[in-house]
């Protein structure tokens, strides 16, 4: 085992590197910086493209150009830097470029602060700018995971030619763990059929996301739709904890996920039969699985543990259909929810038999 | 091209002269131009600086590793005219795009072509920025004065006084602000190698504008930073004047308040001059 | 078992270094472990903390509300950190800044002149690793020699010529709590 | 004077704006009364008293491309003349 | 009867005005841009602050600084504009001051073009920006609605202290209806107790987004998630067309919505039991109301039309918790979805009594 | 303000000298400055140029209606300190929310304080225009060379070799840019009043600083457009140097780069200097 | 009963207009009605079409797929909506710019020489009202009235003075199609 | 000389920074050996040779509003001479 003690924003940049990323544009923004200065050193240091860009519409939109040229771009940034990139990626997931997007997210809404929290999951997973699209979210709960996720991200993007975001909160961004990196990966050296390179021996190329007419932008629409109809049949990723005889089944992902993993633990040497359902992919939703795990009937109940108000809440309320009864708890403003907050609700439901059906939001902020 | 019909004085052509086949052709449409009918207004004089830098991009030979940033504007299917690959980027957004390009690919001849709405208003932080870095781009601004496109607003670069559709007591300076000098705020940064103002309203203004245009791309080719030229171009339907006539209001209204000229030429371009 | 510690100080005073130390160690010894800083424009207020958890399972949360153990290396830390440490829990404090008492009752206490002892070994600057040192010693978290092994790997190089005197700050840091911590301090 | 050049022109693309009609320094140019495909009257070459020089000033002022413009090479014109 | 013809935007703009708007910063969009013209006229007329701004990040920024002064403002824009907003407006709801916002949504995503679309229902009902919060999003069907929504805007507005969105779409702005333009409106003269008016013989008020510490941070969040729930309690809004014994419940907003009642008026004379639930407000959503419709047992089926690619759809069926099956179709890029679109699917409903659970939403494509 | 401890020299004061009752205060903490202490860097030039502002608040007379606008950089917590109405504005955005507050009260007294990260990098549209329409505010622009809240990264004012945590090779011009010069180009349009570039080094040049602050007020006082006062100011802790050896980096780096001076004075202004 | 019809033409020849006073006529007589132009940058085509539903039920779509009529006053809006009228509609050509024949057979057509009989109103500017009163008669969506009524009332000033030329040109309109419809045109 | 003016120093909102210390004109400030509430060494004035003239120059560069400065009025001047 060769595992180094890596700094969660520097493990991502350098498994980015490792990925074979060729361009990084970015804009200073805790919790996310050390990503960008590592960058501002490593990328000189091989010789690859790195920009410091006058803020984050800069950055996406030069991403979005090198992206053109059928390079391994990626951006990074934290929450307030990916509200003004919405207008990029829209433009971006529209003309069907590969890119990279790591989201560290603080504490909001507004300036906030820059605790950790998990305020963008409806921002990342239900669209990153106007009009129909996706992008693929990845979200990691330990850095490993994230160097691990990173290695695929470029490839998932290039494969799909699509946007793959890698997301995180403040504290993976800012703890350091052990972890082990993975060797340089190897990448063709052609480039992809439809990228810019210059018009010679062949037809000019063209990358735009203007469709005049209504038909033939719905026919990009469609190309698109089945694109993600196809990532969301292919591309699920999800991990399960004691999951297989639990009767209250926790929700949760990121830095949260891990945490749950704690309470499970501890829950289970209270003699509690708890369980972690931990989707991996944000977008696409592991949905069957996690239908799948509620129709076997051992499940009494759900608990979404979130550091936000409930937004994959709703998404976990529209799987379960009313089956079983799916609550709530969470954390907001950067306090992380911590095992102490979850194991009670858990007794409570526990205690409680889980008679009651539906959501219990007020639970959150006990 | 398809020559659909020649002109009617072949047929009635004098012996006296030589037949087409014996004359040099002096003039015809550039190879970095597509056969594509564009889309503009009648007399709408983004036409001609789509050929001057069709026309400059063949003097140059460097088609074949030129790509064009098309703006959000009038010109956004700019894409479809150039015979070399493009791309549309977000409205204002094309010097961001054109530097991840250029940065990836340094060898290449990046070139943006964008509105006065496009460039001077809503783009003003990228183009600052990538004249304050210095980007290898070149930099064509298209100046009429309005927002062709979304039906003739009010721009950054309007005269005071002008009647457009978000202005429709003139522009107040008071409330609406002063015309915009752009070109001359980025001349004074050191990472601009070539900034000029010329215009479409003339014949020998329309030649000036291409060798401005080629200096621009030349400062590209040399590695000496940004290069730019704004265009004073008119746009007939939305100042409600006749092609003929607007050419007259580029005269008479816009460059009194828009001097024409060279604002910056690096020294190691005065040599190609 | 899990435990997790919080080293704090002014910002000089290498709370995040003393940190990271029994982290690279605990790293090395095959346990699970986090590190996590306090960050952002606290910077500023010139105080610095960093959270340290360690266990033989993954490490759930990398922060925590009340620590096993804090390491408060001046009198704001000591300040804001005595009244979080878990009941049964163990606060080492610098006794070279801190003059106050402290005052809670359930928790163990070890007051290290840490500024003066590091004063005789060079710098004031190895405070951190004083106080390191008996954190060590008081708790059976990790070997002494773990640490000292991650000083040697770890240390900056441009501070590499201060190893010695590091590891010596180190050790007397664990020679003081051996003699004054109350027996029943073994916190782990 | 005989003409010394002459343009070809490329009849649909012409939408009739008449800047060349206004710049061609010999008034050769002018609109057909027809229309073209796209609606719009073409320019025509009309030499009556005047003849194009093949000066080209029609094909720097024309925003869509439509004159190819030709010119007697000066051998050719010293024996036309 | 003292209707006048109106075109879609002029009608908002003067309805604004009538309800009392006193300031409008804004930037030229199609299939908006007539909103802004028309202020720009009529605004000056009348005193009132109007100022084109540099961009639409300028112009919400602008309209945050004017909200700061409890001043009546708004802004309107089209899809690419709203998501360059999505950073200010993240801003306006964690300051928690009163901004009327009107989208009249194109074709998506990227530059799109600029017909008649609703691909943002995501991002105007999931969040508009970062971070835990929701705006009131009301959506019109007809102009006539849009008028009398707008006169209820900046009541919600200031009642809530929060982002009161219109939801329209390329059609809705760009066509005439006969109109009955309300009277105008009669505001008190006094600001409210937090707006920015001059320390003058009291202490400095101050507007900001930024708490440092989590636990402020949190005590923010809860205050705004408390509120947005006594929103979701107090204002929601919808209507019903013929839902009574309908057992093909058509659900559809906006423009979509009045075409679904076509749709339905025909599918009755066709003899099938048609009908409609149109949703006013998108956020709040009326979810209680559908719920109990479905509840009733009537319903067989829920056909969900949309002119993007099914993105309320996931609401429903989260309500609908497969209790019935839920059904879509849908037109993109700009194309209306019509009649002649619905009872295709209606009947094919009908037919097979509805045997199928779950979502068809390849029927949207066909 | 509560004196928690007189100097030590009152003890002993001479038989000699009067007692303070007796004395004059020719010194105080201005009342548009609240009590709060400031979350600055020890020797940090944010809080002179803070106490500046208060100053020039008190003496015209205009602290009740006045309102401040806090940028996202050190200064976020300026509304703070101020004891003035304040609003915290989006990274960039302070001049569009000043401009959104100033139209809707044009009696008001707005003024905005922001930094090179800010004003100049990602808030350089935002600026641009509010010059551009010749609004009413005063800016206050801190250029301190680095974005300071962030840790030190790269800003567009840094010098060229300037090492900072995202230039860690020092800033290269050739692919990091030329610093930016935005103030004077600002000062060419003519809806900026009035135009300065000042320094924090010296005594004197605190002292020209206020005074610069004044006519950037008083400019927006008389409604003749923008005034703006660049200050050049330090980062001890982003600099890594200590407070006093920071304030020679200003006159030995920056200044050099950044000449001290008035820029731009309107007419109507030169009378009250 | 719902109606749709489509007037189409080039940018200056007042099709939008046509629409619109369809459009008036329409909700002055209580109907209700919605009128939707072709936008965007189209402009720059030269070509300019709306749409407008009239109905005695609230309008659903104002904007069709296959219109009840089209008015189609130049050779591309034929081009373009000849395919597109409903079977068994109506659709109104200006057969002074359009002198090929209509393929369709299941529709009617109607053929106006709009411009030669505005010119004889006085302006080839009156056309759009020639072919307006010309789809009037062709059909029973308005009395002829209800639509001088709205060009009374609804008619720009600066245009006022045209005002009678208008209306006779409306009637002239009307008048053509009385004699040239076939019987079977009444369509509605 | 004797002193012809002084200052009041706010203990708690000094920092240490020194920026005073080497600005004043008559080198009478020095920083305490004692740290404040914020743990900053504050800055004490100090006549020993010197005396403070009460020139407030150090109120000019003190970044934390430290100093309130107190001069004697020219009459008591004029006694105390
Ligand atoms: C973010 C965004 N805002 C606004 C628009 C609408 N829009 C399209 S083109 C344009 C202005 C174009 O004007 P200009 O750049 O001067 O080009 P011109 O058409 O005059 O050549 C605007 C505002 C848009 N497409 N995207
Ligand atoms: C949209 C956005 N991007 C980035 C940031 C992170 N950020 C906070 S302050 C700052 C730079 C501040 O630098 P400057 O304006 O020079 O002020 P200073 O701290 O130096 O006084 C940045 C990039 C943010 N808060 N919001
Ligand atoms: S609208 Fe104006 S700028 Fe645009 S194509 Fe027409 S004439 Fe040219
Ligand atoms: S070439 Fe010269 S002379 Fe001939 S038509 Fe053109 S402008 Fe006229
Ligand atoms: S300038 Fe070109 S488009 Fe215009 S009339 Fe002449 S040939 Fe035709
Ligand atoms: S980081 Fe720099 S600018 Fe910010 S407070 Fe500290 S010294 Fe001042
Ligand atoms: S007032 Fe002048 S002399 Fe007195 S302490 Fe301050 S700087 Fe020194
Ligand atoms: S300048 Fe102010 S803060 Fe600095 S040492 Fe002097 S009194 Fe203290
Ligand atoms: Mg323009
Ligand atoms: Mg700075």
């Amino acid at each position: 085992m060769t595992k180094e003690l890596w700094k969660g924003n520097e493990a991502l940049a350098e498994a980015a590197i490792r990925a074979g990323v060729e361009a990084f544009f970015g804009y200073p923004i805790t919790p996310q910086t050390e990503l960008l200065e590592y960058m501002s050193r490593r990328m000189v240091e091989l010789g690859l493209a790195f920009l410091q860009a006058e803020s984050e519409i800069g950055a996406i939109n030069m991403v979005y150009g090198a992206a053109c040229a059928g390079v391994r771009v990626m951006t990074s940034s934290s929450s307030p830097g990916i509200s003004l990139m919405q207008e990029g990626l829209s433009y971006i997931a529209a003309s069907e470029v590969p890119v990279v997007l790591v989201n560290i997210m603080r504490g909001g809404p507004g300036l906030g602060n820059i605790q950790p929290s998990q305020g963008d999951y409806f921002l990342m997973t239900k669209t990153v700018g106007h009009g129909d699209f996706h992008a693929i979210v990845l979200a990691p709960s330990t850095i490993q995971e994230a160097v691990d996720l990173m290695q695929i991200a470029f490839d998932l993007a290039f494969k799909y030619r699509t946007i793959v975001t890698l997301l995180g909160d403040g504290s993976l961004g800012q703890m350091m763990e052990p972890v082990e990196m993975p060797p340089f990966k190897e990448w063709p050296e052609k480039r992809p059929d439809w990228a810019l390179r210059g018009a010679k021996d062949r037809p000019p190329r063209i990358i735009t996301s203007l469709y005049l007419g209504a038909d033939k932008l719905e026919a990009v629409n469609l190309r698109l739709q089945e694109k993600l109809q196809r990532i969301a049949a292919n591309e699920v990723r999800y991990e399960t904890f004691m999951a297989d005889d639990a009767e209250h089944l926790i929700v949760a992902f990121g830095t949260v996920g891990r945490i749950a993993k704690s309470a499970v633990r501890q829950a289970r040497a209270n003699g509690m039969k708890a369980g972690l359902f931990r989707p991996i992919t944000l977008w696409p939703y592991p949905e069957k699985e996690l239908d799948a795990l509620i129709a076997q009937g051992r499940v009494k109940d759900i608990l979404v543990v979130e550091m936000n108000a409930g937004q994959m809440l709703e998404d976990v309320k529209r799987i379960a259909a009313q089956r079983v009864p799916v609550h709530f708890t969470g954390r907001m403003g950067g306090v992380i929810p911590l095992p102490d907050d979850i194991l009670p609700v858990l007794e409570a439901l526990d205690a409680s038999g889980n008679g009651q059906n539906g959501h219990k939001r007020e639970m959150a902020f006990a | 091209m398809t020559v659909t019909q020649v002109s009617t004085t072949q047929a009635k052509s004098m012996p006296s002269l030589p037949r087409l086949e014996e004359m040099q052709v002096v003039y015809k449409k550039p190879e970095s131009l597509t056969d594509a009918h564009t889309h503009y207004c009648p007399g709408c004089t983004h036409g001609i600086i789509h050929r001057l830098i069709a026309e400059v991009i063949d003097e140059l030979g460097v088609r074949e590793r030129t790509i064009g940033v098309a703006p959000v504007g009038c010109a956004v299917f700019a894409y479809e005219y150039f015979n070399v690959d493009g791309c549309e980027a977000a409205h204002g957004r094309a010097p961001a795009m054109a530097t991840g390009l250029k940065r990836v690919m340094p060898n290449h001849i990046i070139f943006t072509y964008q509105g006065d709405g496009d460039l001077a208003s809503i783009g003003g932080n990228e183009i600052l920025h990538a004249a304050g870095r210095g980007e290898n781009l070149t930099v064509i601004f298209v100046n009429n004065a309005v927002y062709g496109m979304t039906g003739g607003q009010m721009a950054p670069t309007t005269p005071p006084g002008m009647v457009t559709t978000s202005s429709p007591f003139g522009r107040d300076i008071q409330s609406q602000g002063y015309p915009m000098h752009i070109t001359e705020m980025l001349a004074i940064m050191p990472g601009v190698a070539y900034a000029a103002r010329r215009s479409m309203h003339s014949v020998a203004e329309i030649r000036k504008t291409k060798k401005a245009i080629r200096l621009a791309f030349e400062a590209q080719l040399k590695n000496l930073g940004l290069g730019i030229v704004e265009i004073l171009s008119s746009c007939p339907t939305n100042w409600h004047l006749g092609p003929v006539e607007s050419l007259d209001f580029i005269r008479d209204r816009m460059i009194p308040i828009f001097p024409l000229g060279e604002l910056k030429v690096h020294e190691a371009l005065k040599q190609s001059k | 078992m899990e435990h997790s510690i919080i080293f704090a100080g002014f910002g000089g005073q290498g709370a995040l270094f003393a940190g990271q130390l029994l982290t690279y160690a605990a790293a090395d010894a095959g346990l699970h472990v986090t590190w996590i800083p306090s960050y952002g424009p606290e910077m500023r207020g010139g105080t610095a903390h960093c959270t340290v958890v360690v266990g033989d399972e993954p490490i759930g949360s990398p922060l925590v509300r009340n620590p096993d153990m804090v390491v408060a290396m001046n009198l704001p830390s000591t300040d804001k950190y005595e009244p979080l440490v878990k009941s049964g829990g163990l606060l080492v404090v610098n006794g070279s800044l801190v003059k106050r008492p402290i005052r809670r009752t359930d928790i163990e206490t070890l007051v290290v002149p840490a500024n003066d002892m590091a004063q005789e070994h060079g710098s004031q600057r190895l405070a951190n690793v004083v106080m390191l040192g008996a954190l060590l010693e008081a708790t059976d978290l990790l070997p002494l020699e773990q640490v000292e092994q991650a000083l040697r790997d770890h240390l900056p190089k441009r501070h590499y010529h201060l190893l010695d005197a590091n590891i010596a700050a180190l050790r007397a840091g664990a020679e003081f709590a051996r003699i004054f911590m109350p027996a029943s301090a073994a916190v782990t | 004077m005989a003409a010394r050049g002459t343009v070809v022109i490329d009849r649909d693309r012409c939408k009739g704006c008449e800047l060349c009609v206004t710049a061609c320094p010999q008034h050769v140019l002018h609109l057909d009364d027809a229309y073209n495909a796209r609606g719009y009257r073409p320019v025509r070459l009309d030499e009556d008293e005047n003849f194009c020089t093949g000066c080209g000033v029609c094909a720097v002022v024309c925003p869509d491309v439509v004159f190819t413009v030709y010119r007697m090479p000066k051998a050719a014109r010293m024996r036309a003349a």
